[in-house]
């Protein structure tokens, strides 16, 4: 059984208490009062689907699906323009983040999204070497929409990638090898735990 | 005091008066014209020293009538306080000097004025009398307060710690009210988390240990006669056993019934058990007794549905069209007994906005939200038999549904204010019966209670004075005032108590309640005169006139205001105040010079309401705003208390127009007689008839609302006399 | 002021605004000895700066008007204006208080003629018209200031018009050498009533009231309608002048906001529903109101306001908290920039002007009172058995309209008599 | 005045020959002219800035920061960290706060990083290299230092977001902080005031995936600068920096703009008015090169 329907299952009629349990600041979804002030403040509003106030509303109204699988959450340029004005002291930009990554683990987050793409690579290039190595994220970020695309990408980024290198700002040696943290292992193990710790406490559940 | 009048005249010189003024000659028209015994100028009347040569003369040459011919009658009034003497002002300053120009064609003119005005201080002086307090004043610090809920209770240990004995009537065989029946209440202290006790039992052991307050259960007030300090009333057990007690003051705290859901068959209400009131949940919710509330057919409950603002806010016949106030803390509080039973309880509470003011409200709310309950904003459109809540969710904008195991109504307060006296009217004298849906039974003339304000409450018209009652020493209190939650009850019954404690040292002192606190003037009247025309006890907007056994008025002084409003209905002049009476403005009117029609000089006269007219055209002056010379501003109590004949009397006297200054009538009414300014409009109606008697053109008189702040306004409309005077030209009634 | 007699059996009133003229006049009228201090020159408060009172849309100045009558006939009542507490010591039934008193430097011979503004140049921001406009060094505070006697700005002495004034004045009225008084005296009981401020909204950043011109605080917008006011009874925009017949009323500016002001204020809903009227009343049809709100808060009966505003088509109602308010820099005008929460509906919405509905805030912070009285986390006085014979009343205790204020005053003063009468013994 | 010493977290941008290394040479030669070490924490790892979250969820990514913070507190004990990048100081002092307001994560977070034989007390102070400038050192001392003023260039202060929300530097407001106008005057430039865009978004890391939405943001940055009258944009942070600067050729294609404004760092400018030369100052490092800049930094 997939984590999906074994969350389906826990939590049958409230996707509310799903979310408080299992979503990072979670639990800080009740006490949104409707105002709109964190729709009205994102950068991104005009991409969003449904909002975070509107999110919010459904999580209550139990739109499970509609939620996990919306792109909204993911129109999150961190900002925190809707945490600063918050009027119930909502971390809003983590929520989000959390609904993200939220639905991201249970394999029902939209597939194409460029920006679950996106983050997973970025954290995939920096958790393996423990630094971000930029060119590797760059490159692979041209070709996350496959072959030809990815050329076509490539070659309008071009003029900028050599603008970068021009500067020095921009390593091509870096693709092979480039900067990392010493202690890999260590920090491998760390990673590796504290992901243990977080799927222990989901299965509590 | 010696009977004999000696009038002195006060003519101040000072703030200019004195300068542009020929005082001398004020002076010699007070003596010379009006008869006052002394005439004085003085360079600064309001110093010490000229307040000090008045008093003199009070002291040592007999003064017993002071005519001040100074500022405004709103100014210095702490300085001119002369006690055991009438004192009239002359309005020199306001009301000559600062509205006309400084001009040497504009001279005669306003000379002419302040000799008017020192003419007509004097002669008001001449017919009035230092008031004496009403004979009937009694001290009965006894207080009767009906009804013994929460309102009822505060009010009578409030009203007992603070020294006065209370009697307490609750018609049911216990006392707590409503909150009674409660489980918990709203929380009345910070922190505002959680629902607190609901403070019904502590306020019942408080009364029971209270020797100053006696208790009467399944009883009612069978009859209520007399006035404040004098009032008397039947006390009926069920049994049918009466006493009759004296009480000083009344505080009536009757309560509110629970609006009836059967009106609310949409939601299923009395189809299913699982749908119930607010009330009936805090029912439920006592039984439960701190463990879990089962539905009533003992089922568990896992989900709840509280539906706001139901049969409430709306205009639907048998809807109730205001917001009771209450319901949205009640529902939050009720969710809780949920929540902190057992958190896995599903609480949604649908409203369309919800109304969690002040600084406990906010805080409970989010309180609520914390303890897990959740809130949509959305409309309920109809709960079916099955416990499905079919709503628009407002901010999802989708018509959606809910399933819930108990549905509950947030259903609204219906005031018991016994009868409307506007439809119920009073029992003719002689046979007078107690009602059994009064909640006082007085036998007022105009009616068994309180007149009602809106949608069935008694609350006071006015924002200012929340107290203001039209049945003087009789003030009512809680959910029957307003919709209010338990909070705002202790609060107001509190108040309450306050002004039945007052009502009872004023009636002590034969003096007036507000707005004309300490008057201590009263109405009489001349019996033989009088033709039981009835108008007076009709017309008076506090009803504190009956009749006696032989149809004659009976003014029942202390439930007077002293308005004046039954002095100018009585059609015979019958009616007066030893302060204010119908020769004390008539006179005066008469005592202007009305100058040969040829002069070219026409007269206006000025009826003026005290209360927001007259600080109008006070306050004009202050800002310099001019208006006609041929204005002669006479203040009133009230229009209410324009006597017709005073017109009658201008008119045929020579006065060339008639401008009458109230406040606004109506719904939204100003008048702080309530009915006086809408009284004189309909009288004045008649003026019609006087005019064509006389062959005068209608433009002569004309009758205007007036607000405090119509600076510009109300002068204007004394110019627009004028002209209309120049249209129509003189008056030939010049003598 | 030497003369001020007080007993234990006194209640001392502290703040002149509606609450307070309100305790001491119910107390006063019940036959106890009253003294009334104010802070500023002349009593009235807050309301006295309003221009209508929800629902009726009456004039305050009307019942300020009977209020003046009363304390006028009333002997039981000593007023100190320009006076405040500066100590409190002692228990229930027991207070010696310390009270300050700034120098007026008119005197009581002062006939109110005005001779002495005529004779002054100097000028300074009129408090009573929240420094929209400017008054004289020399003045009355308001057309019905009571007492009715004039100032002189402390601000002015020791300059040439300063002299200029008191030669100006023919009664010997105004002393320039007047000093700060001090008076210690013994009362029974307190009723606190102190009142309330508007919230500083240049604390709201998002609504640029310090950047954009056309942003104003409903405080500032009531004052407009005063025909004394500073734009004599227009409703004009700061910026240009315009009338300002389109204009947008942003509820919670300050309130229901952990930022600002976590409480409610109650009264915001009511006064935005009212000046909505004054649109109406000023331009007929052309006067739009749009009113931006989380919740309309009309509560019990006056909801029935609420109901009639409702049918007004020229009010528009938005649920939104106002995101962000730019300025249109080719006309002034504010742009509002968020999403009507109602199925999510985004705006930016250019108005003539924006009335921020600004909260209430108390005027005493909470660590400012004299004696130790109970404060809850909103800084209003919880009615609480420790605070013996201290009674808080109106806007002292909690964020309340003026009918509740007046009822919440009048509750207040029958708590300080039953202290007085404890101590005379008369409580039967 | 006393060396100021902190325990510096660079972060993966600074380094040699990445986007944001001229920042790190601009800002060394402030520091060395105002007498600031900076100790880099030993083995330093990414924050995963605010991006990681998709696949790294809350734990993982409180262990990346926490792991830092150890490092820092073995190697500079009681040395306030500072960060230069908006992202790293941001995620750090969340890590910080969070682990402080949660006892449970301070103890899971503990858990992770025993692993390594690590653990954190998180109990220094996290701070961006703005709040040293001006709270440590203050806009007066900064001026005493200025050798040649920046006469006559007008400087559009773009704080944009991380370093301004939600926790920003302490006195100054969400909507409108002045900190950079304020630095920008002290350099003796001209600050463009009422700059609209302040604090508005440049889409972050949601350039690369989000492009066509990004650019319209980082059009109307550019754009309100331009109408502010301002010759170049000053920035605390390096995403900013680049995303407003490398994609002014794209913006102008697509928007048909004829944008060409030079952003650089706040550290790049007080170089230059310091005396340092362009290389020091970073400015080579600029695309879009700052030729006033250069015109003074040769002179």
């Amino acid at each position: 059984m997939s984590a999906n329907t074994a969350a389906v299952e826990r939590y049958r009629n409230s996707f509310l208490k799903e979310v408080e349990a299992n979503v990072e600041e979670g639990d800080w979804v009740k006490m949104c009062m409707q105002c709109g002030v964190c729709s009205g403040s994102c950068p991104f509003g005009p991409h969003w689907d449904h909002p975070p106030q509107e999110l919010f509303m459904m999580i209550r109204a139990g739109k499970r699906e509609e939620v996990l699988t919306s792109s909204s959450m993911w129109m999150c340029t961190s900002c925190y323009n809707c945490i600063a004005r918050c009027p119930r002291e909502l971390p809003i930009t983590h929520i989000m983040h959390g609904l993200a990554n939220y639905a991201h683990r249970l394999g029902i987050a939209p597939k194409n999204q460029p920006t679950r793409k996106f983050a997973k690579m970025f954290w995939d290039n920096l958790a393996k070497k423990g630094r971000v190595n930029e060119l590797k994220l760059g490159v692979s970020l041209y070709f996350m929409n496959g072959f030809v695309s990815g050329i076509k990408t490539a070659l309008a980024a071009l003029p900028i990638g050599i603008g970068m290198y021009k500067t020095k700002r921009l390593n091509p040696m870096e693709y092979f090898g480039g900067h990392g943290v010493k202690d890999t292992s260590g920090l491998h193990a760390i990673l590796k735990k504290a992901r243990e710790i977080e799927d222990a406490k989901m299965k509590k559940f | 005091m010696a009977d004999e009048i000696k009038i002195g005249a006060y003519i101040c010189k000072g703030c200019g008066i004195g300068d542009r003024l020929d005082t001398a000659q004020m002076a010699q028209v007070a003596t010379r014209d009006v008869k006052a015994s002394i005439a004085k100028e003085h360079d600064f009347l309001c110093n010490a020293e000229g307040v000090k040569m008045i008093q003199d003369d009070i002291d040592n040459e007999g003064v017993n009538r002071v005519a001040i011919c100074a500022c405004s009658r709103r100014a210095k009034t702490e300085a001119f306080n002369f006690e055991g003497v009438a004192i009239t002002r002359g309005n020199i300053r306001e009301g000559v000097l600062w509205v006309r120009p400084d001009t040497d064609e504009a001279k005669e003119t306003t000379q002419d004025m302040a000799d008017d005005y020192v003419r007509m201080a004097v002669t008001e002086a001449k017919f009035q009398k230092p008031p004496h307090a009403s004979e009937e004043a009694k001290y009965e610090r006894h207080i009767l307060v009906v009804g013994g809920g929460i309102s009822g209770m505060t009010a009578a240990i409030e009203a007992s710690k603070a020294g006065y004995p209370v009697t307490l009537v609750e018609k049911t065989g216990a006392l707590g009210g409503n909150a009674a029946k409660s489980w918990k209440g709203i929380p009345q202290r910070a922190p505002y988390a959680s629902p607190a006790d609901t403070g019904v039992v502590a306020l019942v052991s408080q009364i029971e240990a209270d020797s100053k307050i006696k208790v009467h259960l399944s009883s009612t007030v069978t009859r209520t006669s007399g006035a404040p300090g004098r009032f008397a009333a039947d006390i009926s057990t069920e049994s049918g056993s009466t006493a009759t007690e004296n009480f000083g003051a009344i505080i009536m705290a009757s309560g509110y019934s629970e609006y009836d859901a059967n009106q609310l068959s949409e939601f299923s209400y009395g189809k299913s058990s699982n749908v119930v009131t607010q009330a009936e949940l805090d029912a439920m919710a006592k039984e439960a007794n701190g463990g879990p509330i089962k539905t009533k057919d003992g089922k568990d409950v896992n989900s709840v549905a509280f539906i706001q603002c139901a049969g409430q806010r709306s205009e639907k016949a048998g809807h109730l069209p205001y917001c009771s106030g209450h319901c949205c803390l009640t529902s939050i509080k009720q969710a809780m007994y949920f929540k902190d039973q057992n958190p896995d309880v599903d609480t949604n509470v649908i409203y369309s906005d919800l109304r969690t003011p002040g600084v406990g409200g906010e805080d409970f709310y989010r309180s609520g939200q914390d303890k897990g309950v959740t809130f949509t904003k959305g409309q309920v459109n109809e709960v079916t038999t099955d416990g499905t809540v079919k709503f628009k969710d407002l901010i999802l904008n989708e018509d959606t549904e809910e399933q819930a195991d108990l549905v509950v109504l947030a259903t609204g307060q219906v005031p018991n204010s016994g009868l409307d006296i506007d439809v119920v009217g009073q029992d003719e004298p002689g046979e007078w019966k107690s009602n059994p849906d009064s909640v006082l039974n007085l036998e007022y003339r105009q009616g068994k209670d309180i007149p009602l304000l809106k949608n069935g409450f008694n609350d006071s018209h006015f924002i200012c004075f929340p107290y203001e009652t039209r049945r003087t020493g009789i003030y009512t209190c809680g959910p029957v005032r307003r919709p209010m939650d338990a909070q705002q009850a202790i609060e107001d019954a509190t108040g309450a108590a306050l002004k039945a404690i007052q009502a009872v040292e004023n009636s002590k002192l034969g003096r007036a309640a507000h707005p004309r606190s300490g008057d201590l003037s009263f109405p009489s009247f001349r019996r033989e005169g009088c033709t039981q025309c009835k108008r007076c006890t009709v017309e008076c907007p506090f009803g504190a006139i009956d009749e006696d056994e032989q149809r004659f008025p009976q003014f029942n002084e202390a439930r007077c205001r002293r308005c004046g409003t039954c002095m100018g209905a009585c059609p015979v002049r019958v009616i007066s105040f030893e302060n204010y009476s119908v020769d004390s403005v008539g006179q005066q009117l008469k005592n202007v010079d009305i100058p040969e029609e040829f002069d070219e000089k026409p007269r206006i006269l000025v009826l003026a309401c005290e209360n927001d007219a007259y600080p109008a055209l006070d306050m004009a002056a202050m800002n310099k705003v001019e208006y006609s010379a041929f204005a002669r501003v006479i203040p009133v109590r009230c229009l209410g208390s324009v006597n017709l004949i005073w017109v009658t009397d201008a008119l045929n006297s020579g006065y060339d127009g008639i401008v009458m200054l109230g406040c606004q009538k109506g719904e939204n009414y100003q008048c702080h007689f309530v009915k006086g300014s809408e009284i004189a409009h309909t009288r004045m109606s008649k003026v019609d008839d006087t005019l064509q008697s006389l062959s005068l053109e209608p433009e002569r008189v004309a009758i205007h609302e007036v607000a405090i702040t119509d600076i510009e306004r109300a002068p204007q409309l004394i110019n627009d006399m004028a002209e209309a005077i120049e249209k129509v030209g003189m008056s030939p009634f010049k003598f | 002021m030497a003369d001020i007699i007080a007993t234990n059996e006194t209640i001392l009133v502290v703040g002149g605004g509606i609450s307070g003229m309100s305790a001491a006049l119910e107390a006063a009228e019940c036959g106890k000895q009253v003294i009334l201090i104010e802070k500023s020159p002349s009593v009235g408060g807050r309301v006295n700066q309003l221009y209508k009172y929800f629902p009726k849309l009456c004039f305050p100045t009307c019942g300020f008007e009977i209020n003046q009558r009363r304390m006028k006939g009333n002997k039981n009542i000593r007023l100190l204006p320009m006076t405040e507490v500066a100590d409190v010591s002692g228990e229930t039934g027991n207070y010696s208080v310390t009270l300050k008193t700034a120098p007026r430097y008119v005197n009581e011979n002062c006939t109110a003629c005005g001779d002495c503004a005529a004779a002054v140049e100097t000028e300074f921001d009129d408090e009573h018209n929240y420094g929209m406009s400017k008054r004289k060094g020399a003045y009355l505070p308001s057309r019905m200031a009571y007492p009715q006697r004039y100032v002189i700005d402390s601000r002015m002495i020791g300059t040439p018009d300063a002299d200029k004034a008191k030669a100006a004045c023919k009664y010997d009225a105004i002393d320039l050498d007047m000093q700060e008084e001090s008076n210690s005296i013994t009362v029974g009981a307190i009723i606190w009533a102190t009142g309330w401020k508007p919230f500083d909204a240049n604390k709201i950043q998002p609504y640029g009231y310090d950047r954009i011109d056309n942003v104003i605080t409903s405080v500032e917008f009531e004052r407009m309608m005063d025909s004394a006011g500073p734009t004599g009874g227009k409703l004009v925009r700061p910026s240009d002048g315009k009338e300002a017949k389109d204009v947008a009323f942003i509820q919670c500016a300050g309130s229901r906001d952990r930022n600002y002001l976590k409480h409610c204020s109650r009264i915001c809903c009511m006064a935005s529903l009212k000046q909505s009227t004054y649109l109406r009343e000023q331009f007929g049809d052309e006067g739009k109101s749009s009113i931006y709100y989380i919740d309309i808060r009309a509560i019990d009966r006056i909801d029935d306001f609420y109901q009639k505003v409702q049918a007004d088509e020229n009010v528009h109602f938005i649920k939104s908290k106002v995101a962000r308010i730019d300025e249109n820099k080719t006309n002034g005008n504010p742009v509002l920039r968020g999403v009507n929460t109602e199925g999510y509906e985004r705006y930016d919405n250019e108005h003539d002007l924006v009335v921020l509905a600004v909260g209430m805030e108390p005027s005493v912070p909470a660590g400012d009172f004299p004696i130790k009285v109970t404060v809850n986390e909103h800084g209003f006085i919880e009615q609480d058995e420790s605070n013996g014979g201290i009674f808080a009343a109106g806007c002292s205790a909690d964020a309340l309209d003026v009918n509740r204020a007046v009822q919440s005053a009048t509750a207040s003063a029958l708590r300080a008599i039953q202290v007085v009468n404890r101590v005379a013994g008369t409580e039967g | 005045m006393a060396k100021k010493e902190y325990s510096f977290y660079p972060g993966c941008s600074s380094q040699k020959l990445a986007s944001g290394s001229n920042y790190q040479t601009a800002v060394d030669s402030m520091c060395d002219v105002l007498d600031i070490q900076l100790n880099s924490i030993p083995d330093w790892n990414c924050c995963a800035a605010s991006i990681g979250y998709a696949e790294g969820g809350e734990l993982p990514r409180l262990a990346l920061s926490a792991r830092n913070l150890a490092l820092s507190e073995q190697a500079n004990p009681g040395q306030d960290v500072v960060a230069t990048c908006a992202a790293c100081w941001l995620a750090t002092r969340e890590t910080k706060e969070r682990l402080h307001q949660n006892d449970g994560l301070m103890k899971e977070t503990n858990e992770a990083l025993s692993a390594a034989g690590l653990n954190v007390k998180a109990d220094q102070n996290v701070r961006h290299m703005v709040e040293v400038l001006v709270e440590d050192i203050g806009y007066e001392e900064m001026g005493k230092h200025v050798t040649k003023p920046l006469d006559g260039i007008k400087i559009a202060g773009y704080v944009g977001c991380q370093t301004n929300r939600p926790f920003g530097i302490d006195g100054e407001s969400f909507e409108n902080p002045k900190y950079l106008d304020k630095l920008v005057e002290t350099m003796g430039a001209e600050p463009v005031d009422n700059y609209d865009k302040k604090v508005s978004c440049c889409g972050g890391a949601l350039a690369f995936s989000e492009p066509e939405k990004s650019q319209a943001l980082i059009k109307d940055i550019i754009e309100a600068a331009y109408d502010g009258g301002a010759d170049m944009i000053v920035t605390p942070c390096p995403v900013c920096q680049m995303n407003v600067e490398i994609y002014q050729d794209q913006i102008n294609s697509k928007y048909k703009t004829k944008f060409k404004i030079p952003v650089v760092y706040y550290s790049t400018l007080m170089s230059v008015a310091y005396g340092k030369s362009a290389k020091e100052a970073g400015l080579d490092g600029l695309v879009i090169k700052a030729k006033q800049l250069n015109d003074i930094a040769s002179k």
